[in-house]
């Protein structure tokens, strides 16, 4: 085809009083948006590739640069708005799926934003975190009902299986090497190591430089089960199926060929260059009785060693199927909401498949009350979590921990461009290609990470303190310490929490 | 109990999620044998189940009501009990009527009362309707209509036994050892929540018609919504009760065979019905395009069973297992093939069939009083 | 009583001193020299003798180097000999030194050839400021000039008196100029540069006769070639070589070949004796022998060894070998190590030229490692060669960069980088990527 | 001493060392009249070789063969700090310093018949420019390595 | 069940379990036990459907199985070998590492699924999706051969190793059954011995001539697997074998706009 019919979305607004030709932008664009022309000795831009990413705005050493949503506007029309024109054309220019990278970007509700926190006034006291103790330690896995001791011997006969402490209550959510820089997934793997929280290798295996943080890292377990060997389950502190991603409920993934370089080809353990296929399902999970036969295949390869996690997306049957998932034998389940990232998803399904989160902890943390189960697995869930607040409110809610992903990856430099799916992402963050991924240094991408776990925990604990309560567990599943603003009776009845006022 | 929505199905899931192992076995000689085999058999698949639903479904225990619906319903309390009967007793003749004999078992928690009735249509039945649509019919009503009821059985010289715990809790509990059937299914389930509800375990069952499921029908949506056309009514929330009807449907009431049945509920694939000879092909199309609601989309193999006939059917691209086992007279048929050997360690073949393929056994005497094999039967 | 005497006043002397100092920052210096001035920068009397630079800036070092360094400066005073017995310097004039540690750093004398007329008025040589100074005050009242020998006194010589306007022709024995120094492509594409420079080059040809003025016999008029043709000239630059500066240490007992033999910590076969420079036969690294290498960096490198030594730290010479970094005629040339592979068993040449830009790049290797090396016009990045070369490095993985156009440091692989820069394998700094060249070559 | 250190697992090929190095040995050190007004030159040069990339500046090596073999002593070691440098007046561009730079750091200034100017390692800063302002933290400023 | 009930006999470096009536749990922490040390054989004895036989053991050990071994058989195994005397169930080799499987019988669906190294022999017929997602990595290279047919979806989503199926007890002029063989292939190889149509094969898939290396492969691979069952190995690779290969490592390579 010739010609697009695509306007530029974003304009590069470059000002030249300031502009020093250092051509540092054209360097950082992953996207080739900048370009320095000799013959003028100027450096310029082609609009049409930005993505919006900034990193050439922060990089400019004379703050010369800007990025301005193209002001071109389409016929008002509400139902024919811009994205919905454009997607029409870029496929009829493709003939293909659309791409798209991160979460959800469409306007559905946020239920934490409807929710708000208790404080204590005068019945109760709140708590002064800074100098009192404040405990946020979390321990994951199944307990049994009850504790049996023989008091005669002061014996405990209840024989725990393995539980794994958090001591804050945020894990890193699963984000395959492949996917994401091995400079990314060492610097989550140091973090994690230092802040006492997991992070988690995603479907894509476990570099060999990183087997020395396995004490902090959740192995995947996925379709595609790329990397996956005895030792690599050995290596674990937890062993995750994936079943299942917020942003892409019931698709599988393609980890394009390009991006299998020879290191992502050594961790997955397939040859350089051939497209890493996740298939939608498990081939050997398509019922909940093959998942129990899996559950427990990991649990003999290793020797009941290890809690094992099942990741589902949230989908409508979210609590049966946890219900489902913790009597097969699962020591943890892990939800994904709608807003849940990705690396690559069809926008199509990203944007109109799943259920907030919000609204499947809720029902999955009543349903295994309900049943009477809810101490036999731990529940995680993931899928937009932004600040401390989120995490109290899935806390209350009935979540054990969090995982977080986009937080983590802004953490360390994301801006939300959306296309990771490229492998161009000029962070350095969503690419395996060598001259991109350098730009994370794992020795400054663990410290942020780091600070944002330990400036997220000193918030948690101010928020406990205020409620009165000073460990984390007077907080799991309390929600009489949530309550629900804008929200219809059947959305308070679901989240299980009253209305304000009330 | 029936009160769905707070018992069985109490948090208006879509359908309950269950996952299972399956067994069958029929001696086509029509010889009967007793439960322990088959108990021990699903027994052996005890981890596909997590003891909240086992059941069994067994032809041939009753030769001496032989002409009589024997109705097995579940109560909750007597006094549900002295309603239904009132009921019973208006619009059947009730031959015999018993408590259905059970045993202490440990692991049976609170189990309903069970009483099993031999009966046969009064004068109340309408001219036009034959005794078994009256019998669905009133099946239907008292599922519907009472509260704390459950007909959970209602075929002739058969029985269903089911309820809440492994299968063989339930077999001990219903001291099916002491049955004789030519032909026994059973069922061990796995179901994603815990409101077990002895109704709705396995076997799922209409007049002699029994289906055990292991799967998730996806498309149970629209299968239920098609059947609710025909006047069926889905009351126990789950996927499999769809196959019960579907199959009461094709079969009894619009006479399929059972082969062209197992090609509307796992009809092939568009590009194989295009390679196919024209006669075929239109006769596949025809299938296709008029049952297309009863698809059955999704993972499942089921064991359907009525008076001298067991098949097995899995989905059209075979995604839950079934093994089928034969010796001498005897086919079998299982979620795994240990659970057969492990009562016939030395079948004479055992095999796994083509998806959407069904596997059928049929007495060799046969209502027809036609000879068959379980060979031919078995290449569709 | 000095405790360090140095003989000679160059880069060698300096050397030692700054040696010396670094060790011992007490025990007397006295250095000797029969010139009279402060150690200047003898490469530099081409530019001296052109006009481009001035004595001031010629210092080798600063006016009060010898002062801050607490060195005794005896100049302008001639060594007439050494009694290694009596540990004693002997002057011309009767005087002695008693040394405890001597370091003979004399230099060379240039080599001239017994030539009829060679005695003439307007007959130099051209290795002393001096030299540069009896040229310049000839100049005044010529136009031509003859310069025999076409090595790289010869050039630099050329370079000085072309650029005072002077016709040069050169003279030299064999087929081409810097023959010693170069190959036959680098000696092609310099001896174009002086062809370029309006200056003549007669090879193949020695001077057999120097003619005077016919008024004023002393006076140079001519030089005869061996073939018979007369080349008019105003004077003649007698540029074939130096050698060794041996006078003072004759019947001393110092063990000499053509040079001072030391061993690899300058010491002569006489003890407390040290050697260096142009005077002293050194190990040469490529050839594994020792040898004369009458260079400048090797002199101040072999005098700053034997400082070392005299103050009593051992250290080991490394070695040196032939050397050279010109800048003439607007070419940049830098060679080292063997000229060729001609003669040399097990040699491997690599070379890259671009006949358009005369841009020449070659070097030689034995067992993968690095044994000469010759650069023309693009000489940025050869000192990462002649690193390589210096120490032994086997580069046989990556030979071919070596002479590519983008070689750089960045084109070592990765473990010879890190080591380069001085960081070790166990060091956080070392990292534990993968080599990210190495990856992309497996794409 | 206290030397630069690339590291080039994490150098990102930015360039920001070149540009604050020029900013620092400008007069103005005003990042804009530095490039747009005063031409001034950076010391320290990023190499590039495909994805790999690290910058390079005068090493001050321990054993500095530039100063051994300067023929003018134009190239010397500060005796307090250690750093070599280059005294433009006294270098005639004889090149011998860029025969013996191991590291090919030296550029010439072939118009001007000398070397150009060279890392000092900013005398004027406790940490120099390029180290200080990379934004990767691929330059560290170290006593060894 | 009580591990210390299962009848355990050991002679030399030959252990014998009788397995009737234990739980896989408790079976497979015998083993585990039992593995250790000198031992180099294990003899089970009255296998049925006991899971993940072979799981955890970590070493070289040749482990007999007389009865039916239960479902993912060698799942995750890493070095032993398994010889079946009977048929295997379903998910036999399951992402194994290292190691053999022989099955003198049949074996059920998956069978090899996403195994990444050793080898697996089945003297009879295999379910549905045989060798899915088999991978390989550099001299880790799988291998699967099926002395009898297979069904549907063979080798789908194969990544790497080597596939063989022999079709021995087909008959004259008879084909393969199985549709979608080698549907979303995009490494690895498959020889088929006997006929297969086009529309039997996924659209990932084409049909090439093999070559020596092919040659050299399925000599190596049919003569072990004649050597376990007791075929001639001459006569089986006297018949016309084909093989598959993917058209593209990247299959979905334009499956997406950008």
């Amino acid at each position: 085809m010739l010609k697009t019919y695509l306007p530029a979305r974003f304009i590069v607004e470059r000002n030249a009083s300031r502009c020093i030709q250092c051509q540092v932008c054209v360097r950082q664009c992953g996207f080739d948006v900048h370009y320095y022309d000799e013959e003028d000795d100027e450096v310029r831009a082609r609009d049409e590739r930005c993505v919006a990413c900034h990193r050439c705005v922060v990089f400019c050493p004379t703050n010369a640069l800007t990025i301005r949503k193209n002001p071109l506007d389409y016929r008002e029309n509400f139902n024919w708005r811009g994205e919905a024109i454009e997607d029409i054309i870029k496929q009829s220019e493709t003939g293909g799926i659309l791409l798209t990278g991160m979460g959800n970007d469409k306007s559905y509700p946020i239920y934490w934003d409807k929710l708000v926190l208790n404080a204590s006034q005068v019945t109760n006291p709140s708590i002064d975190p800074l100098r009192e103790p404040m405990e946020l330690r979390t321990y994951l896995g199944r307990r049994p009902d009850k504790v049996e001791v023989d008091w005669e011997t002061g014996k405990l006969n209840t024989r725990l299986t393995p539980l794994v402490p958090l001591e804050v209550p945020v894990m890193f959510s699963a984000i395959s090497y492949g996917a994401i820089s091995l400079n990314v997934h060492e610097s989550l793997a140091r973090a994690a190591s230092e802040a006492g929280t997991l992070w988690n290798t995603g479907e894509g295996g476990l570099h060999k430089k990183l087997y020395k943080y396995g004490s902090n890292t959740i192995v995947q377990v996925a379709s595609g089960r790329f990397g996956v060997h005895p030792g690599y389950l050995d290596a674990a502190r937890v062993v995750e199926i994936k079943i299942g991603q917020g942003a892409k409920p019931g698709i599988g993934g393609h980890l394009p060929g390009e991006k299998v370089s020879a290191e992502v080809a050594a961790t997955r353990m397939i040859p350089m260059g051939t497209d890493a296929l996740s298939p939608a399902p498990h081939h050997d999970i398509y019922s909940i009785e093959d998942l129990s036969q899996l559950i427990y295949a990991l649990k003999e390869a290793t020797n009941y060693t290890k809690p094992v996690s099942v990741k589902i997306a949230a989908v409508h049957n979210a609590a049966a199927i946890a219900s489902g998932i913790v009597r097969a034998g699962a020591d943890i389940v892990a939800i994904d909401g709608i807003r849940g990232a990705t690396g690559a998803a069809p926008k199509i399904i990203r944007d109109n498949v799943g259920i907030p989160i919000e609204l499947a902890l809720a029902s999955v943390d009543q349903r295994l009350r309900e049943e009477g189960i809810r101490n036999q697995a731990s529940v995680v869930v993931a899928g937009g979590i932004r600040n401390s607040a989120d995490v109290v409110k899935a806390i209350a809610l009935g979540a054990d921990a969090v995982y977080i992903g986009t937080a983590a990856l802004i953490s360390i430099g994301c801006h939300v461009c959306q296309a990771c799916y490229t492998g161009r992402c000029s962070w350095g963050i969503a690419t395996t290609d060598s001259y991109l991924a350098k730009r994370i240094n794992p020795d400054i991408a663990s410290h942020r990470l780091v600070n944002l776990l330990r400036a997220w925990s000193h918030e948690i604990k101010e928020m406990l303190g205020g409620m009165g309560v000073n460990a984390l567990e007077s907080l799991r599943g309390n929600r009489l310490h949530l309550r629900g603003v804008g929200l219809t009776d059947t959305e308070l009845e679901i989240l299980g929490v009253r209305m304000a006022g009330s | 109990m029936k009160d769905t929505a707070n018992h069985y199905n109490p948090y208006g899931d879509d359908k309950v999620i269950a996952a299972c192992s399956i067994f069958g076995m029929m001696d086509t000689s029509g010889r009967r044998f007793s439960g322990v085999d088959i108990t021990k058999a699903i027994a052996n698949m005890h981890d596909r189940g997590n003891g909240l639903g086992g059941g069994f479904g067994v032809y041939g225990i009753y030769p001496e009501h032989a002409d009589h619906y024997a109705l097995h319903i579940m109560y909750e309390d007597k006094l549900t009990q002295r309603d239904v009967e009132d009921f019973l007793r208006d619009n059947f003749h009730v031959a015999f009527a018993e408590e259905v004999p059970t045993r202490r078992a440990a692991a049976i928690k609170s189990p309903p009362i069970v009483w099993r009735y031999f009966v046969y249509p009064n004068s109340r039945r309408p001219a036009d309707r034959s005794n078994d649509d009256y019998v669905v019919e009133l099946v239907m009503k008292i599922n519907t209509g009472f509260r704390d009821a459950c007909v959970f059985s209602s075929g002739r010289n058969m029985g269903v036994f089911k309820g809440v715990g492994y299968p063989e809790e339930i077999s001990e509990y219903f001291r099916l050892e002491e049955y004789e059937g030519y032909l026994w299914t059973a069922h061990g389930r796995f179901p994603t929540n815990s409101k077990g509800w002895w109704g709705g375990a396995h076997p799922f069952s209409i007049l002699d018609w029994t289906v055990v499921h292991n799967g998730e029908i996806s498309s149970y949506g629209i299968n239920r919504r098609f059947l609710e056309m025909f006047g069926y009514i889905c009351t126990m929330h789950t996927d499999t009760e769809v196959v019960a009807y579907a199959v009461d449907l094709l079969l009894r009431r619009h006479g399929l065979p059972i082969e062209a049945a197992a090609k509307v509920m796992a009809p092939p694939l568009w590009s194989h019905i295009d390679r196919l000879p024209d006669n075929e092909q239109a006769l596949y199309k025809s299938l296709r395009q008029v049952y297309s609601s009863l698809l059955l989309n999704g993972p499942f193999t089921i064991i359907v069973a009525h008076e001298g006939e067991m098949i097995g059917l899995t989905d059209r691209i075979r995604l839950r297992p079934l093994t089928a086992g034969v010796k001498g007279d005897v086919l079998y048929l299982s979620s795994e093939e240990s659970a057969i050997r492990l009562i016939c360690p030395d079948l004479d073949k055992t095999w796994t069939p083509m998806g959407g393929e069904p596997i059928i056994g049929r007495l060799k005497t046969n209502k027809e009083g036609k000879a068959v094999t379980i060979e031919e039967c078995a290449v569709a | 009583m000095p405790k360090y005497v140095i003989i000679g006043n160059s880069a060698g002397g300096i050397g030692a001193v700054e040696a010396i100092r670094q060790v011992d920052s007490e025990g007397p210096i006295a250095i000797v020299s029969d010139e009279p001035y402060p150690a200047y920068s003898r490469p530099m009397i081409s530019e001296y003798l052109s006009g481009e630079t001035s004595l001031e800036r010629m210092l080798f070092r600063p006016r009060d180097f010898y002062r801050a360094n607490g060195v005794d400066t005896i100049f302008g005073k001639k060594v007439s000999g050494i009694d290694t017995k009596e540990s004693l310097v002997k002057f011309a004039n009767g005087d002695t030194l008693r040394y405890e540690k001597l370091l003979v750093a004399t230099g060379g004398v240039p080599f001239v050839p017994k030539t009829e007329g060679g005695d003439r008025e307007g007959v130099f040589t051209f290795t002393t400021l001096r030299d540069a100074n009896l040229i310049s005050s000839k100049l005044e009242n010529a136009r031509s000039a003859v310069v025999i020998g076409g090595g790289l006194i010869g050039i630099s010589v050329t370079q000085a008196l072309v650029k005072r306007d002077i016709d040069v022709t050169i003279v030299e024995l064999k087929d081409r100029i810097l023959n010693v120094l170069l190959d036959e492509e680098a000696s092609r594409i310099a001896g174009q540069a002086v062809l370029k420079a309006g200056v003549k080059i007669v090879t193949n040809s020695t001077v057999k006769q120097i003619t005077g003025q016919p008024f004023a016999e002393q006076a140079v008029r001519s030089v005869i070639l061996d073939n018979g043709d007369e080349v008019r000239c105003d004077l003649v630059v007698m540029a074939i070589g130096v050698m060794p500066r041996l006078d003072a240490v004759a019947d001393s007992g110092i063990k000499a070949n053509r040079g001072i033999v030391v061993d690899r910590y300058m010491t002569t076969s006489v003890p407390n004796v040290y050697a260096c420079g142009d005077v002293a036969e050194a190990y040469d690294y490529v050839l594994g022998i020792n040898r004369l290498t009458p260079i400048w960096p090797n002199a101040y490198i072999g005098g700053r060894i034997a400082g070392f030594n005299m103050a009593g730290l051992e250290t080991e010479y490394a070695g040196g070998t032939a050397m050279n970094s010109m800048n003439y005629f607007g070419l940049a040339i830098v060679s080292a190590g063997l000229v060729t592979a001609d003669g040399q068993p097990d040699c491997e040449t690599l070379y890259h030229l671009n006949s358009e830009t005369n841009v020449y790049r070659k070097v030689i290797l034995r067992d993968g490692r690095i044994v000469g090396m010759a650069f023309v016009n693009d000489i940025d990045k050869s000192g990462i060669v002649y690193g390589l070369m210096r120490d032994g490095i086997d580069v046989g993985s990556f030979k071919r960069a070596l002479i590519g156009d983008d070689f750089a440091l960045i084109s070592l692989p990765k473990d010879l980088r890190k080591e380069r820069f001085g960081i070790s394998l166990d060091s956080p700094l070392y990292g534990d990527q993968e080599d990210l060249v190495e990856e992309l070559v497996l794409e | 001493m206290k030397r630069v250190y690339p590291r080039e697992e994490v150098c990102i090929g930015c360039r920001l060392c070149e540009v604050h190095c020029k900013v620092e040995h400008s007069r103005s050190k005003d990042v804009v009249k530095a490039f747009k007004r005063e031409q001034s030159v950076a010391r320290v040069r990023v190499q590039e070789n495909g994805p790999l990339s690290f910058a390079l500046q005068c090493r001050h090596c321990p054993e500095p063969y530039c100063v051994y073999s300067c023929l003018t002593g134009a190239m010397h070691r500060d005796p307090g700090s250690g750093v070599v440098k280059h005294d433009p007046d006294r270098c005639v561009g004889c090149w011998t310093c860029v025969l013996v730079c191991p590291f090919g750091v030296l550029v010439r200034d072939v118009a001007n018949h000398r070397i150009g100017p060279k890392c000092d390692l900013c005398p004027d800063r406790a940490v120099p420019a390029c180290v200080a302002n990379c934004p990767n933290e691929a330059l560290v400023y170290a006593e060894e390595a | 069940m009580n591990p210390t009930a299962t009848s355990i006999e050991r002679s030399g470096t030959t252990v014998k379990i009788d397995a009737s009536g234990v739980y896989y749990r408790d079976l497979n922490t015998v083993l585990r036990e039992v593995v250790t040390g000198d031992v180099e054989r294990i003899d089970l004895v009255n296998i049925c459907g006991q899971r993940y036989i072979g799981t955890d053991l970590g070493r070289e050990v040749e482990i007999n199985i007389h009865g039916t071994p239960g479902n993912d058989l060698g799942a995750f195994m890493d070095g032993p070998r398994i010889n079946v005397y009977g048929n295997a169930q379903d998910g036999c080799g399951n992402t194994m590492n290292e190691g053999e499987i022989v099955i003198h019988g049949h074996a059920g669906d998956i069978t090899g699924f996403s195994m990444r190294g050793g080898k697996i022999f089945i003297r009879d017929n295999v379910g549905y999706r045989v060798g899915i997602h088999m991978k390989q990595y550099l001299s880790k290279v799988p291998s699967l051969v099926i002395g009898g047919t297979a069904q549907d979806f063979l080798g789908e989503y194969m990544a790497g190793g080597i596939l063989v199926v022999l079709g021995l007890n087909l008959r004259a002029g008879e084909t393969h059954k199985a549709n979608f063989i080698g549907t979303g292939m995009h490494a690895g190889v498959m020889y088929i011995r006997g006929s297969v149509e086009r529309h039997q094969l996924g659209k990932e898939v084409g049909i090439v001539e093999l070559n020596a290396q092919d040659r050299e492969n399925l000599d190596l691979l049919v003569a072990e697997f004649a050597n376990h069952f007791g075929y001639d190995a001459k006569e089986i690779l006297a018949g016309d074998f084909i093989k598959l290969l993917p058209l593209s490592l990247r299959p979905y390579g334009r499956l997406y706009a950008y």
